[in-house]
């Protein structure tokens, strides 16, 4: 008996703790920002994104959830920030299919949501995204320029049935096999996300096509991973990457890669935060479709990624 | 018993007392829909839970549990956008999955004396390889995750009156697995096999079945918490479950099933599961940052097994003290 | 003559393990034309080497009956901590990696203590410890992804070369050769074997089990954040689901080299052929461009094959059961 | 060899049993034969055959030719443990086969639960009331609601035995029962073993206890070599002459007359009034260099805890030691270093690393002299182990072997051997021979008395009497962690160690 006291003690003392933390955050629009998983430059810079231009409005900064890259945990995480009477979400949703019933269930309570990147099946307020399928074929038009429209391209894949990935990659093979049928994929490999795997991913290209012209890797993590093994292996390969993280950024002015699909996340993010407080405002609650706000990337290359400044690095 | 029986109502007091703090900290905590959120969760675990702990009353494991889920989710998968074959029909079916790769480990492990935790690891991996292979891909051979329509097959994500029927389910199939264990023979053969092999092997008893046994169940139970993830969300992806073996794993122990098999029972795993899921669900209302979360839930879990420990050797101590002295005074009544 | 076929038969029992790697080589060397190639070879130990090095280390646990089930948490977070003491910091680089071990062997001395002195099953706590890891790991790194740009020696070690060869794969054959030393000719490498086939044995012969456990972790930690540091440089990136999901592979590379996770025995040399038979694996279907979706299942299948053949079954034996059930 | 004639209503009858494991023959043309009712010992040296006969009788194995009846039904070439079962054949196993964390009454209802009529759950209520029932027509002093874990050894047997009576068994079949029971938990056996008989159950029995086979059995058959020797009827049985059937060759008598001696040599060690709480209270005594000091009393009286106390395992509250005059503080690893060896009780669960070689079980006390620096020397460590073998002659000599597949003595002779190749000044022995055949017994004994001829003193703790009484140069007997009595000098018999364990002690000799 006395122990079971000894535990209240402890965990009262813990929440207490917390308590100090949550008091502060009850003022204006309460807004959850669910990512896939929080732990990726991308997804930080749209936090960062939307924090500030919630902070510039006067409202506290949103309730941020770890998806940790899993549907379920995400849906669940859903579940909670309905449960916790947000007023309005903002989700990148893992899966399009997977996220759509989380996605009905919030508007169906009246809270608006907008998604990032990745659209869901159900119509909702809005879709802020940057167009993965299109930035796909802008990079494989350049690289089928670059090539003259011939030679051996290899991508690295991200993990099957991870939609942003998915849709990068079939926009480029659909702009390959449309305008620049003798640029063949010689291959196509899962690389995870990561740039440790990529590196030995990128090493097996390397060994299997004596020549390679160019990679794409559908983010700039591989990218990145893809360059250390090119390097080390002192060949010469295109390396296109996509997000346009700070530090792909950097590799390209050092030339190590040779250019990626720049998007300003913190643009994208607080777009996101601006629309979410416009329709608080309004109180509109039910929508017949989404409207799809695009943020087009550009291809940033050696030749202008000076023209990015460092304010919109991320 | 006694003991077993002490240490579960600190388990429960402790339950309690979060509770009752989450519901201060926290306005949005205890409401209806968050409970019924909380159980959902905590049911989800809990299925595969069940079937856990009779794996690991046997003192062996099963890490291929996750996988297991996202192939049977695929099969429905399939079943859903390549055939007209009723939900009705096609779900028992796809539960034959589990009890499949349960019989797959159980040769493995009885036929060639492999340790249990690699040969289920081995199957997590298969498995894994295996859903993604019978995914569902669109023309150009990406995978691309049905969106399920069925009626039928969403009923289960469904609820009756507030309360979901997965947790209906979980209820009960915590009962029944109850009192198999404690009222079956069977049951009773699960126990002596993961307690002493060797002794129940002379009892005549069929080690090597209730061993199959065990994982078939533990399967089972997986396919049927995959049919409840993919009504509730709509969908199939060949990942589901994956990595959720920790969190079973953790409600299990949390639960008072040791990995040294022979005890344990599924009360326990039902108050671990709520136990976890209520940590899980409470950290999230308390505005704290989702970076401290996970050193907050591990925390809490070391916290919580340690105290079991404590307590557990505390109490066997003082009943092995009380059996001594009993001995020692019967002995000397026996030499005078 | 009799004596020397015991003799052989002892050897090629001690070997069986390569020879099954052999095996599997041989069987890529026909798939794959690309495979037998020195570059490809050195490829392969090259995307090993985490894993190697982890391994190293962390197959103590499984010799004394344990397991450790934090060392990807915990690379990941020694990558975050040597970038925060080098870059943030500004300390010299040494230092900073001095410092980052430290760490790491704190960290296993935790979980050590936590399962000597606390008797909670290593399971659980490694188990717990990945999460709260991976919680400090967010916090110290803010949950930012982390550029390292340098200092250029540091980078060096992840992807500088000498003789032609990566430099992670050195450090991954020293830290493999330096554990065998110590699992087989050491003092301690006896004690740790002792505790894991007989605890009370083991005490009665003046082994005190629960110091050598506190310092099995402790190595186990301080090689996964040596695993991490090589990590960070080799991928100039620090972030903290950098390693999640290695702890798996590392105790899959060191129960296919024949440890065996009830304790008592350990082959060092053995984990790494495991590992390296995992390598050979996702480089030999890379190689064939064989889609992702097949690695899981093939490695699965593969692993369970070793074993068998690694228990000393008949090939044929085998079959013969496979047809009854 | 006197053959058995022909009686009518035997138990068991076995006749010309042959028995191979693919290669030498394990028993040949064994004839045997059990009464109703009537208590039978089965006695001989490891390896004689008693277990392979056992394994037949029961099922275990099958044998390769021969006739079995039992209660005059033929039991065919395929017998099985099942076949066993239910024609009443029950076995008493030497490691327990109780299951625990179940209680009383589910392991004796094991696989026969009670079930209701119409649902096929098992009754709890009436299963408890059943095993109760049982418990209380026998008279034990359980409770069958009891967990296993909570029981001591010698109630766990009864439990055994309680299976066995309730699986209607006629024949009992008990495998070395007594090896890890106190004297008075052996007396109460003995009564159980005598009610069984009065039921007309037979009770087949295994010891290597001479004192037992004597007090106990009807009738004695002896195997050497997986032959019968010899059939001996109550009238004939006698230690000495089954002794002498058993190992063919005749020990010389030194367990007839116990003439203790002291020994002036060296004071080793001085232990003054030395207490550890709840173990044992004010102990005082010194052993002489080249001195067996033997400690008697019951299991729980404190005395092996008294040896582990020394030896530095467990701590001492108050009290002082002195080793060679000079203060000594117990730590194990000092305690080696210095020169203690230690031969714990419950050679499995404390003696020998099973699945580690001879090699390394005998390495790892001997970290200290086979390191040089950092490193451990394999050569060395051969080297002594190959010393270790050649000195107790372990069977088989191969120091890569595993420990756990050699037989019950030679695991022994490891244990004791890995303390031979060290100068040793002290050594502990607790229990050394149970469980072990009488040769490796006698080896036991000679090493002993070579170690003390070469003047390392020796303190031996032993529940066997004619053991304790027969190495001893001086006896300590223990009670209630107290120092008793002591005999010092003149004649001892094991009665007087027994009254003296037992608190009936004349003069209180302190």
């Amino acid at each position: 008996m006395l122990k079971t006291r000894k535990f209240e003690a402890v965990f009262v003392a813990l929440f207490l703790l917390v308590a100090g933390m949550s008091l502060s955050a009850q003022t204006n629009y309460k807004i959850g920002y669910l990512p896939s998983t929080i732990g990726q430059a991308l997804t930080k810079a749209w936090g960062v994104g939307i924090d500030n231009a919630l902070k510039a409005a006067g409202n506290p900064p949103a309730i941020a959830l770890d998806a940790m890259m899993k549907a379920e945990t995400q849906v669940s995480m859903m579940d909670d920030l309905i449960n916790q009477g947000c007023n309005l979400i903002i989700l990148q949703p893992i899966d399009a299919a997977a996220l759509t019933a989380s996605v009905k269930k919030a508007e169906s309570k009246g809270i608006p949501v907008i998604t990032l990147n990745t659209d869901t099946l159900a119509p909702h307020f809005a879709c802020v995204t940057m167009d993965d399928f299109g930035a796909g074929a802008m990079i494989a038009d350049a690289v089928g320029k670059q090539l003259g429209g011939k030679g051996n391209v290899a991508i690295i894949q991200s993990p099957p049935g991870a939609l942003a990935g998915v849709n990068r990659e079939k926009g480029f093979r659909a702009t390959l096999a449309k305008d620049y049928p003798n640029v063949k994929i010689v291959g196509a490999q899962n690389a995870e996300w990561d740039k440790n795997k990529a590196i030995a991913v990128m090493n097996g290209f390397l060994q299997a096509n004596k020549q390679l012209d160019a990679v794409f890797a559908v983010n700039d993590n591989m990218a990145e991973g893809a360059a250390i093994a090119a390097e080390s292996a002192g060949r010469h390969v295109l390396i296109y990457g996509f997000n346009g993280q700070m530090s792909t950024l950097a590799q390209i002015e050092q030339g190590k890669v040779t250019g990626t699909a720049y998007t300003n996340a913190y643009d994208q993010g607080a777009t996101a935060a601006k629309l979410a407080l416009q329709v608080l405002k309004a109180g509109t609650k039910t929508f017949t479709k989404t409207d799809v706000v695009i943020v087009p990337p550009f291809l940033a290359t050696k030749d202008n990624v000076g023209s990015i400044p460092a304010s919109s690095r991320w | 018993m006694l003991i077993a029986s002490r240490r579960r109502l600190i388990l429960i007091g402790l339950l309690l007392a979060i509770g009752a703090a989450l519901s201060l900290l926290s306005r949005s905590f205890l409401t209806l829909d968050n409970l019924m959120t909380l159980l959902q969760e905590a049911s989800q675990t809990g299925i595969v839970a069940i079937g856990f702990t009779l794996v690991l009353i046997t003192a062996g494991i099963d890490m291929s549990i996750g996988a297991v889920i996202a192939v049977t989710a695929m099969v429905c998968a399939n079943f859903l956008t390549y055939t007209h074959i009723p939900a009705a029909l096609f779900i028992p079916m796809s539960l034959g999955v589990g009890l499949l790769v349960g019989a797959f480990n159980g040769f493995f492990i009885t036929r060639f004396k492999l340790p249990e935790f690699i040969v289920t690891l081995a199957s997590r991996g298969i498995l894994a390889g295996l859903a993604l292979i019978i995914a569902v891909k669109d023309s150009m051979g990406f995978v691309s995750n049905v969106y399920i329509q069925d009626p039928v097959y969403l009923s289960f994500g469904g609820t009756i009156g507030p309360v979901y029927i997965i947790t209906i389910v979980f209820f009960a199939m915590a009962f029944l697995t109850q009192s198999f264990l404690k009222r079956t023979r069977a049951g009773t053969n699960v126990y002596a096999t993961g307690a002493n092999p060797t002794a129940a092997r002379l009892s005549g008893i069929n080690t090597k079945r209730s061993i199959y046994g065990v994982y078939m169940f533990s399967g089972f139970c997986a396919s049927i918490a995959a049919i409840f993830i993919s009504s509730r969300m709509m969908t199939a992806m060949p990942d589901f479950g994956i990595g959720s073996e920790m969190d079973v794993i953790a409600s299990v122990v949390i639960g008072g099933t040791p990995f040294t098999g022979g005890v344990g029972d599924i009360w326990g795993t039902v108050l671990g599961t709520l136990f976890l899921a209520l940590i899980k669900n409470g950290i999230l209302k308390l505005g704290i940052s989702p970076y401290v979360q996970p050193i907050a839930i591990g925390g809490i879990i070391v916290v919580v097994v340690i105290l079991d420990v404590w307590y557990k050797s505390y109490a066997e101590g003082q009943a092995r003290r009380s059996a001594r002295r009993a001995r020692e005074s019967d002995s000397r009544s026996a030499a005078a | 003559m009799k004596f020397d076929r015991a003799k052989v038969q002892r050897l090629i029992a001690d070997s069986r393990l390569f020879i099954i790697l052999l095996l599997l080589g041989a069987i890529l060397t026909i798939l794959s034309p690309r495979f037998l190639t020195i570059e490809n070879l050195s490829n392969v130990l090259w995307s090993v080497c985490l894993i190697g090095i982890m391994s190293s280390g962390a197959i103590y646990a499984p010799v004394t009956g344990g397991i450790d089930l934090s060392v990807a948490s915990n690379a990941s977070l020694s990558g975050i901590i040597a970038y925060e003491l080098m870059n943030v910091g500004h300390m010299h680089w040494v230092l900073a990696l001095a410092i980052t071990l430290a760490f790491g062997v704190l960290i296993g001395l935790v979980n050590g203590v936590l399962t000597t002195k606390f008797r909670v099953p290593a399971f659980i706590v490694t188990m717990a410890a990945k999460t709260y890891l991976f919680g400090f790991a967010m916090l110290v790194s803010n949950g930012a992804t982390i550029t390292i740009m340098g200092p250029p020696q540091f980078l060096a070690i992840g992807v500088g070369k000498f003789l032609g060869l990566p430099i992670p794969i050195y450090i991954m054959l020293v830290m493999i050769i330096a554990s065998h030393i110590l699992l087989k000719h050491t003092g301690f490498g006896r004690k740790a074997i002792a505790v894991g086939a007989n605890e009370v044995a083991a005490k009665l012969s003046g082994v005190d089990p629960d110091l050598t456990r506190m310092i099995v972790y402790s190595i186990s930690g301080v090689t996964a954040s040596v695993a991490g540091i090589v990590m960070a440089s080799l991928t100039q990136q620090a972030y903290a689901p950098n390693a999640s999901g290695y702890e798996l592979d590392v105790i899959t590379a060191i129960v296919v080299g024949g440890t065996s996770l009830m304790g008592g025995n350990g082959s060092v040399a053995g984990a790494l052929i495991g590992a390296v038979m995992v390598g050979f694996i996702n480089n030999g279907l890379n190689l064939m461009n064989i889609p992702a979706s097949y690695q899981p299942l093939v490695t699965g299948v593969v692993i369970l094959l070793a074993l068998i053949l690694n228990q000393g079954i008949k090939m044929p034996a085998f079959l013969r059961l496979l047809k009854r059930a | 060899m006197s053959e058995q004639k022909e009686e009518s209503g035997l138990l068991l009858e076995c006749r010309g049993i042959n028995k191979s494991y693919n290669g030498p023959m394990v028993l040949t043309d064994v004839d045997f034969s059990m009464r109703h009712g009537e208590i039978h010992a089965l006695v001989g040296e490891n390896g004689a055959g008693k277990s392979t006969l056992i394994k037949i009788i029961t099922g275990v194995t099958n044998r390769n030719s021969g006739t079995m009846r039992f209660e005059g039904r033929d039991i065919g070439l395929e017998h099985s443990r099942h076949a066993a079962q239910t024609l009443g054949i029950a076995v008493i196993y030497q490691e327990l086969s109780l299951i625990p964390g179940m209680t009383v009454a589910q392991n004796l209802f094991l696989t026969k639960e009670p079930r209701f009529r119409m649902v096929r759950l098992i009754d709890i209520r009436k299963m408890n009331a059943m095993a109760q029932e049982i418990i209380d027509c026998y008279g034990f002093h359980l409770k069958a609601t009891d967990i296993i874990d909570h029981l001591s050894i010698a109630q766990r047997q009864t439990v055994e035995i309680l299976k066995a009576l309730n699986s209607k068994a006629s024949l009992v079949i008990m495998d070395e029962p007594t090896s890890s029971l106190t004297s008075t938990e052996t007396s109460q056996l003995f009564d159980i073993i005598r009610k069984l008989k009065e039921e007309g159950i037979g009770v087949l029995y295994i010891s290597h206890r001479m004192e037992e086979v004597y007090n106990l059995s009807d009738r004695v058959t002896v195997l050497r070599d997986g032959r019968k020797v010899a059939v001996l009827d109550e009238a004939q049985i006698d230690p000495a002459e089954i002794i002498r059937l058993m190992i063919g060759r005749r020990l010389e008598e030194s367990e007839s007359h116990h003439m203790l001696s002291r020994r002036d040599g060296e004071k080793v060690l001085e232990v003054e009034h030395i207490t550890s709480e709840r173990k044992f209270t004010d102990i005082s005594f010194s052993v002489h260099a080249g001195e067996i000091l033997g400690i008697g009393g019951l299991v729980g009286s404190g005395r092996t805890e008294v040896l582990r106390a020394l030896y530095g395992i467990d701590p001492i509250d108050s009290g002082s030691v002195r080793f060679f005059g000079k203060p000594w503080t117990p730590g194990v690893a000092q305690s080696i270093r210095t020169g203690f060896g230690f031969i714990p009780e419950e050679r499995r669960l404390q003696g020998i690393m099973g699945a580690i070689s001879i090699t390394g079980n005998i390495g790892i006390t001997n970290l200290d002299t086979i390191r040089k620096s950092l490193f451990v020397s394999d050569r060395k460590e051969l080297s002594l182990a190959r010393k270790a073998i050649g000195l107790m002659n372990i069977k088989p000599a191969d120091p890569a072997v595993p420990v756990g597949n050699l037989s019950g003595g030679n695991q022994q002779k490891v244990v004791v051997g890995k303390w031979l190749i060290r100068d040793l000044k002290v050594l502990f022995v607790d229990e050394p021979t149970v469980g072990i055949d009488i040769g490796a017994k006698e080896e036991m004994y000679q090493t002993f008395a070579q170690l003390s001829a070469a003047g390392v003193a020796i303190i031996l703790v032993s529940s066997d009497l004619p053991e304790l009484t027969r190495l001893s140069h001086r006896i300590l007997v223990l009670r209630k962690g107290r120092v008793i009595k002591e005999f010092a000098e003149g004649e001892v018999t094991e009665e007087d160690v027994l009254r003296a364990s037992s608190g009936l002690v004349e003069g209180g000799a302190k």
